[in-house]
């Protein structure tokens, strides 16, 4: 009795120990995605994140493309033809080289599959001598960027099947998956033929730990090394520790309001200006996500070209908020919500809890809107809502974080959200002016003023109203040094990290 | 015989409770599913509406859902799960991964909590009213109203994150057994600890427990001979029962641990709307609950003549 | 030479004396046999002599067994002398055998451990012991596979095993069959031998007329009377043993057949009963006549319970028909039940019960307050509640509130079995006496074949069904029930 | 289930345990209705400055991450929690007793389905249940409600169920019936008597399961939505501040575990 009481005790300290809890060489990654499949299209980003997979064209901390699998890249005259040199001697994991056939192979495989490329006015994907060609039936000035994008992912023909879905990430990254645990974990080891410099730590980890909470206790206490997307309150928790460095990067990632222009209560550019000025956006910043400061527009500094300094910035204002809907006929009711023709002035704002300090920001938002006279309820649900919504006209607001360089070149998403019918963008809203610009940026003419005027045209009618730039942060543990950002969200540049001494 | 014919029936009502709850859910939000589908698909970066129609499209969803209902029955009968709507993987598959992760946490958490309750209950059982005996109904009672969510957090701060000694989160090695084994270990044994003293103290106060100490026998020659066994028939039975506490206690647990288990995919597939997953996971925790039962029935029937008289 | 001797034997509880100062020694080959209600102080007696008193109990004189000499308030001591020196047969043999060890396990581990044989050498003894009490073939079943009487056999067994020379039974007959009685005080008289000690508390008059020996009565913790077993029951000096003996049912005097009038109350013909798909009985006919008193004997298992209820209508006959007198208003057919307490319900008290019935009945003002006084029952029991009076008193409150029906037919189903000689006595009375007056027609059921033969118009005696009945599976199936919760 | 609740060698009642319980559960909800009547406060009301202060007379219990008063919310949300949980055990239990009396006295048919449908949801894990229901209604208290009661009926369900059957085969009611009492008395004075307890005891075990499983869903995010004060929710938002603000988090804490402490004190010592 007494006797396995102390067996269990005994056993529980043995197991439990005054080992440390780290003492193997593996780096621990540990982040918040899940990997679904051996499949480019969804858990591709895990697999280039973690230096496995790579793509033809990459980019660097400014968003500069810069080379990757493909050494040049050259567009005609006409801009419908674009030729990418591919490196030589580039060897997959498992030890077939890269050719022109097998790059083909796999853009055309991605092409088939929901993503950017789908959209993209691609007539035909050709191999040539050490080169691929890619036809176009109109001029698109961003193709390389968006093969910079994690679809756009070179993989050897091993890796998929016969109908196309991925069964195996072989890539040529400088890492090579061991062994691979759905959804999970996935154990990579450094890839001795890679064609690039070799890694500095030989094995690394990764484990999808959804919650934020947890994954800032495994920081906290020495079990992963470098754990990605953290929480602001975290943040500040694991700033006081010495064993963990913070790091922390703006990225062009923005949190904003995305509204229904046809709504009968936001149709007026008024109407959403005086919501704007209800925010107080350094109120949010200090206190919940616990940055210096709020947006001033929507394109943050980091989206090179977009952001304009010279912008007027967005402000805080309560009174004239409340005049500028005043003069829109709104007038206020016993309970303090705003009334016109019998309507009160409530809203629903859709949000998703995915990102944890969406919610919180949404409470946030429901007593500055109610100090305007606006009535908010949250409905904090599945992000797909939001783009569902979009399309059957149901949205009123939405709370999101949308990032404007999933592909390096901001001008993809900005055509998409903004000019086309893009799911997290503007809704029911048309610019002439505005979407004359952006073709024209798109197509290649056009420069640094042209993108200023698009940004100018958003600021003044805000389809979307901006609340703060993202900056991510991730913590990283003494052991290890060399560690980096890279503020486009593709890589956690494992390859360049090394042991502390 | 009779017994296991009994868990048959309650085994295929298993199944057809849990067919009607996810027809129930499927129906609820119709067209909601290709984009939920699609957001646990592609992320909430990537979902859009292209994203959405590519799932509707492969997936044929929109369809009625009794023909699905009863197309789900019919597989189910030929030990066919489908494929999970996310990842495309059958589910089968996908669940044979997962339940041998939460399996074996689960083991644990039964083992330790083995060590940790019974012998505690059995002493105090043997003196009932003794200061052991107050001593376990304050520290089980207390430990029962510790949600278990609360009893993690308290495990992390306290022995990964102040003291250092155990990993905080994650999965892997024999180490990363012991806070989530423990947390659930700990609420299992507060109700282990109670049954085995109830027994004990009921065994203790029956005329052949005082037989077997006028024949001559010690207390400790009567407490292994005549109390153990007998104890461990309601502990087993228990433990039977304990089960579906275990279950929703690994549910959590595995949520807040990262535990690639059975109930983090549960979560995630409702969370997701995919339907077959649910379904599979749901049945393969209710048929484990009747399968354990069975089990237990037999092991009870062994260790007890009397029950299969 | 004495096996046991026992001088000033006392227990008091605090401040009250229990069990006056009690003297007493046990000789080989001469039983002792205690005789008293419960309540006598005749089980104190005997957990004072094997150190088993409860810790509230304080034990006081000193006891010298063989060589030794123990102080009676220091029980701790006693302890080593069990299975060695005391071997104790508890009351209900069949609750005292582990109910998860087969017989010869339980009777080798006495002589494993105690006696310390080897193993081997303890199964093998164990198996000569078990033969010797006619248990050959019977040593790997588990004790819900033995009867009541087997049960007990195995339990002397074990008992003894350990090398006791005295043998200490405690009510060894409760719970049995009455028809095993002899079986029991044979079997005690064989193992006592011409050596050993044998000391039996009981209130079975029966069993301790069997024993012979010497007899002590005791009654409200004091003796009433001490001497020869034979002497005390031929000639009993104390009025209380008078009155004690006289409500044996054996020296009752037969009472007066009634005169049948009128037609049958209830008739059976070519009944048949089966339960669990055995059957009970067979072709049963039978006529109850107003005023009369119908007995049932038999043992138990055999369906004389079943055959009332049969009669009542409460379950159906596998064959044959039952008739009731026409013209009787449907609950005019009552029962009273083995266990009074189980017969009310549990949180009312008895005189909300009682006026509920009344009310129901419409019953004249007054006449629960006739019945009352009619039965002898204090007004201030109607304020209690049935766990809070005493078994006789209850089964006369069971009879006032069926009389306040006005019922033509009583089935009364063992309504003395769980009460004391002299109650038994005098609740029997008081329904025959009922049955007279108010012209009833009583069907009467008991095990006691003697109750039933000094008390019924007329006798039916039901024999055991074929196979044999089991006893105490009913009894093994609730048993695992609760072992379970 | 070969496993009957009822069984009479029940363990002495504790009265100190259960008054102790019942302090407890009184203390909590005198806290939660009489709390904001001697502070009035709004437990919504943000004051951004004020994120993570520490208590002040305004709010005894400090601030939030947002500003808001802990004392104001933990109120609210004491109120919220064993509101619903208090209204599916009322469900519930109606319920339980309504079918588990049908069960145990119409028997046949209507009580081999009723008990296939009790053992069938007794071999599924509660909140798995839920979890579904809430896929269905989701985040709102009548989602919560309708999961809960949904689960909750089957304990009171075979209680009752059991305790009648065994109630009504007793000589007592027997007797109750040869004598020509109706169903109404049978049940008033026989079987009713016999499942009060019982029921009292499972509605307090019911009611800190199901705040148990509020709070539970709170934490993973399944539960009441934010900004609503739901005490796992409460403790989840303010988890990450553990080290900053240690009492904002312990009060949820301490408030969850007096509350379920109480129930399961009130509700006495039954296993599960």
């Amino acid at each position: 009795m007494i006797r396995s009481t102390f067996l269990a005790t005994a056993a529980l300290a043995l197991l439990a120990g005054p080992a440390p809890a780290q003492s193997d060489d593996r780096l621990d990654v540990v982040a918040q995605f899940e990997i679904q499949a051996p499949e480019p299209s969804t858990s591709g980003y895990i697999f280039t994140r973690m230096g496995i997979a790579e793509t033809l064209v990459n980019a660097d901390a400014e968003g500069h493309l810069i080379p990757g699998l493909a050494t040049d890249w050259a567009v005609s005259e006409d801009g419908l033809t674009w030729t990418f040199t591919l490196r030589d001697g580039v060897r997959f994991h498992d030890g077939t080289a890269m050719t022109a056939d097998t790059v083909v192979n796999a853009l055309e495989i991605a092409r088939g599959k929901p993503g950017p490329l789908a959209d993209l006015p691609i007539t035909g994907i050709a191999p040539g001598e050490g080169a691929i060609t890619v036809t176009l039936s109109e001029p698109l000035a961003a193709l390389p960027a968006y093969l910079a994008e994690f679809r756009s992912q070179i993989l050897a023909p091993a890796s998929y099947g016969p109908d196309g879905a991925g069964v195996e990430i072989i890539g040529t990254g400088p890492y090579r998956i061991t062994a691979m645990a759905p959804p999970l974990s996935l154990d990579a080891t450094a890839f001795a033929d890679y064609w690039g410099p070799p890694p500095h730590i030989a094995d690394v980890g990764y484990s999808g730990v959804s919650r934020v909470e947890t994954r800032a206790l495994m920081a906290e206490s020495g079990e992963a090394d470098f754990v990605f997307g953290l929480d602001p309150a975290s943040v500040s928790r694991l700033g006081m520790l010495d064993s963990v460095e913070v790091l922390s990067v703006p990225i062009s990632r923005t949190l904003l309001i995305k509204l229904n222009a046809t709504h009968p209560f936001l149709a007026q550019p008024e109407a959403r200006r005086a919501l704007s000025l209800a925010i107080d956006r350094a109120g949010i910043a200090r206190a919940v996500l616990r940055y210096p400061e709020g947006a001033t527009q929507l394109f943050p500094p980091a989206v090179a070209g977009w952001h304009d300094d010279a912008l007027s910035p967005l402000g805080h204002d309560v009174g004239e908020a409340r005049a500028l809907l005043a003069g829109l006929g709104w007038q206020e009711g016993s309970d303090g919500i705003l009334v016109r023709d019998g309507k009160r002035f409530a809203l629903t704002l859709t949000t998703y809890p995915d990102r944890p300090e969406l919610p919180l920001v949404a409470a946030v938002l429901e007593q500055q809107f109610r100090a305007i006279g606006v009535e908010l309820t949250i409905n904090s649900t599945n992000s797909s809502e939001i783009p569902a919504g979009h399309q059957n006209g149901t949205l009123e607001l939405a709370l999101l974080a949308r990032n404007f360089s999933l592909i390096p070149d901001p001008i993809g998403t900005v055509l998409s959200d903004y000019v086309g019918n893009g799911d997290w963008g503007a809704m029911n809203w048309r610019n002439a002016d505005f979407a004359a610009l952006v073709r024209g940026i798109a197509r290649g003419v056009g420069g640094d003023r042209e993108r200023a005027g698009a940004a100018a045209i958003l600021q003044a009618e805000l389809p979307v109203i901006p609340i703060a730039w993202y900056r991510q942060t991730l913590a990283v543990s003494d052991r290890v040094e060399g560690a980096t950002i890279d503020p486009f969200e593709r890589s956690f540049g494992l390859q360049y990290m090394r042991w502390a001494e | 015989m009779s017994a296991l014919a009994s868990r048959l029936v309650q085994a295929i009502m298993v199944a057809l409770l849990i067919g009607a709850a996810t027809f129930a859910m499927m129906r609820s939000l119709p067209g909601d599913a290709a984009w939920r589908i699609a957001a646990g698909r592609y992320g909430y970066d990537n979902v859009d509406a292209a994203a959405a129609d590519a799932v509707r499209a492969e997936l044929g969803l929109g369809g009625p859902a009794l023909p699905a209902l009863l197309q789900w029955l019919g597989d189910l009968a030929r030990l066919d799960f489908g494929t999970s709507l996310v990842t495309g993987r059958p589910v089968a598959a996908e669940i044979a991964h997962q339940l041998g992760a939460s399996a074996s946490l689960a083991l644990v958490a039964v083992l330790l909590s083995l060590l940790i309750g019974p012998p505690l209950g059995i002493l105090a059982g043997l003196r009932p009213g003794g200061p052991l005996d107050r001593g376990l109904l304050v520290a089980s009672t207390g430990l029962k109203a510790v949600p278990q969510f609360l009893m993690a957090l308290v495990l992390i701060v306290a022995l990964a994150v102040q003291l250092r000694w155990l990993p905080a989160a994650g999965h892997g090695t024999a180490r990363h057994f012991i806070l989530p084994g423990l947390t659930l270990a700990l609420g299992l044994a507060a109700v282990n600890a109670r049954i085995a003293r109830d027994a004990m103290a009921r065994i203790a106060a029956m005329p052949f427990w005082r037989f077997a100490q006028w024949k001559g026998l010690s207390e400790r020659q009567t407490l292994i001979r005549h109390g153990l066994r007998n104890v461990s028939v309601p502990l087993i039975t228990y433990l039977g029962l304990q089960f579906v506490t275990l279950v929703e206690g690994v549910i959590i647990v595995e949520s807040i641990f990262g535990w690639p288990g059975i109930g983090h995919a549960l979560v995630h597939a409702i969370f997701s709307r995919d339907v077959p997953m649910v379904q599979g996971t749901a049945l393969v925790l209710g048929l484990g609950f009747v399968v354990v039962n069975a089990a237990i029935d037999l092991a009870v029937r062994h260790l007890d003549p009397r029950v299969a008289a | 030479m004495t096996l046991l001797k026992a001088e000033d034997i006392s227990v008091r509880d605090g401040g009250t004396v229990i069990l006056e100062p009690l003297s007493l020694q046990l000789d080989p080959g001469e039983p002792l046999v205690i005789l008293g209600e419960t309540g006598s102080g005749k089980s104190l007696m005997a957990q004072a002599l094997m150190g088993t008193l409860p810790p509230e109990l304080d034990a006081k004189g000193r006891i010298a067994i063989g060589t030794q000499v123990l102080n009676a308030g220091a029980p701790a001591r006693f302890r080593g002398l069990w299975g060695r020196e005391i071997g104790v047969l508890p009351q209900e043999p069949w609750l005292s055998l582990d109910p998860l060890m087969r017989a010869r396990d339980q009777v080798a581990e006495t002589h494993a451990l105690v006696r310390g044989l080897p193993r081997g050498k303890a199964r093998a003894r164990a198996g000569a012991d078990l033969a010797a009490l006619g248990l050959g073939g019977s040593e790997t079943r588990y004790p819900h596979e033995l009867s009541g009487g087997m049960a007990q056999r195995v339990a002397i067994a074990a008992a003894r095993a350990g090398g006791a020379r005295i043998v200490i039974a405690d009510e060894p007959t409760k719970g049995l069959d009455a028809a095993r009685r002899d079986d029991v005080a044979a079997l005690l008289l064989t193992e006592m031998g011409e050596t050993g000690g044998l000391l039996v508390i009981t209130h079975d008059l029966a069993l301790a007329r069997r024993l012979g020996g010497r007899a002590i009565v005791l009654r409200a913790g004091a003796v009433v009377e001490c001497g020869a077993t034979d002497q005390v029951f031929a000639a009993p000096k104390a009025p209380y043993t008078k009155e004690f003996f006289a409500a044996d049912p054996e020296r009752w005097a037969p009472r007066r057949h009634a005169a049948r009038g009128g037609p049958a109350v209830v008739s059976a013909k070519g009944l048949a009963l089966s339960r669990g798909g055995r059957t009970l009985f067979e072709d049963v006919s039978l006529e109850i006549f107003q005023g009369g008193v119908f007995g049932v004997t038999g043992p138990s298992g055999c369906g004389k319970s079943s055959l009332g209820d049969a009669l009542l209508g409460l379950i159906d006959p596998a064959r044959g028909t039952v008739s009731r007198r026409s013209g009787n208003h449907p609950n005019d057919f009552q029962k009273l039940y083995q266990d009074p307490v189980a017969a009310f319900p549990r949180k009312r008290t008895l005189g909300q019960t009682i006026a509920d019935t009344a009310r129901l009945c419409g019953a004249r003002p007054g006449e629960i307050e006739t019945l009352r006084d009619r039965l002898g029952l204090a007004p201030g029991l109607l304020a209690r509640r049935p766990g809070a009076v005493s078994g006789g008193e209850l089964q006369r409150l069971s009879l006032l509130r069926v009389l306040l029906r006005n019922p033509s037919f009583i089935f009364a189903d063992e309504p003395t079995s769980r009460l004391d000689p002299i109650t038994q006595a005098r609740v029997i009375a008081l329904l025959t006496e009922t049955t007279e007056r108010d012209g009833t027609a009583l069907l009467l059921v008991s095990h006691d074949a003697a109750l039933i033969r000094n008390t019924a118009d007329t006798v039916l005696a039901l024999a055991a069904p074929r196979p044999p009945c089991r006893p105490d599976a009913a009894l093994a199936r609730r048993r695992v029930a609760s072992t379970l919760h | 289930m070969s496993v009957v609740e009822i069984h009479g060698a029940r363990r002495p009642s504790l009265p100190l345990a259960r008054m102790t319980g019942a302090t407890l559960v009184v203390l909590v909800v005198l806290f939660a209705l009489a709390g904001p009547l001697l502070v009035p406060g709004d437990p919504f009301a943000q004051s951004l400055m004020k994120a993570l202060a520490g208590p002040e007379a305004a709010a005894p219990l400090g601030y939030d991450h947002l500003g808001r008063s802990v004392f104001h919310r933990l109120a609210h949300a004491l109120r919220l929690s064993p509101l619903i949980a208090l209204a599916a055990v009322a469900t519930a239990g109606a319920a339980g007793l309504l079918l588990g009396t049908l069960a145990a006295a119409q028997g046949g048919w209507a009580d081999r389905i009723l008990t296939m449908l009790a053992d069938a949801l007794l071999a599924l894990p509660g909140l798995l249940l839920v979890l579904i229901v809430l896929a269905i209604l989701p985040g709102t208290a009548l989602g919560f409600w309708a999961g809960l009661s949904l689960v909750l009926w089957v304990e009171f369900f075979r209680l009752t169920r059991a305790a009648t059957r065994e109630t009504l085969a007793s000589p007592a009611v027997q007797a109750s019936r040869l004598l020509g009492f109706g169903p109404a008395y049978l049940f008033r004075t026989h079987v009713w008597p016999e499942i009060a307890p019982m029921m009292l005891t499972a509605a307090a075990f019911g009611t800190a399961t199901a705040i148990m499983a509020i709070a539970a869903l709170g934490f993973v995010h399944v539960g009441m939505r934010a900004p609503t004060p739901e005490l796992g929710l409460m403790m989840v938002e303010l988890l990450p501040y553990w080290r900053e603000a240690p009492l904002a988090l312990l009060s949820p804490v301490l408030a969850t575990f007096a509350l379920l402490l109480g129930l399961t004190l009130l509700a006495g010592s039954r296993e599960t």
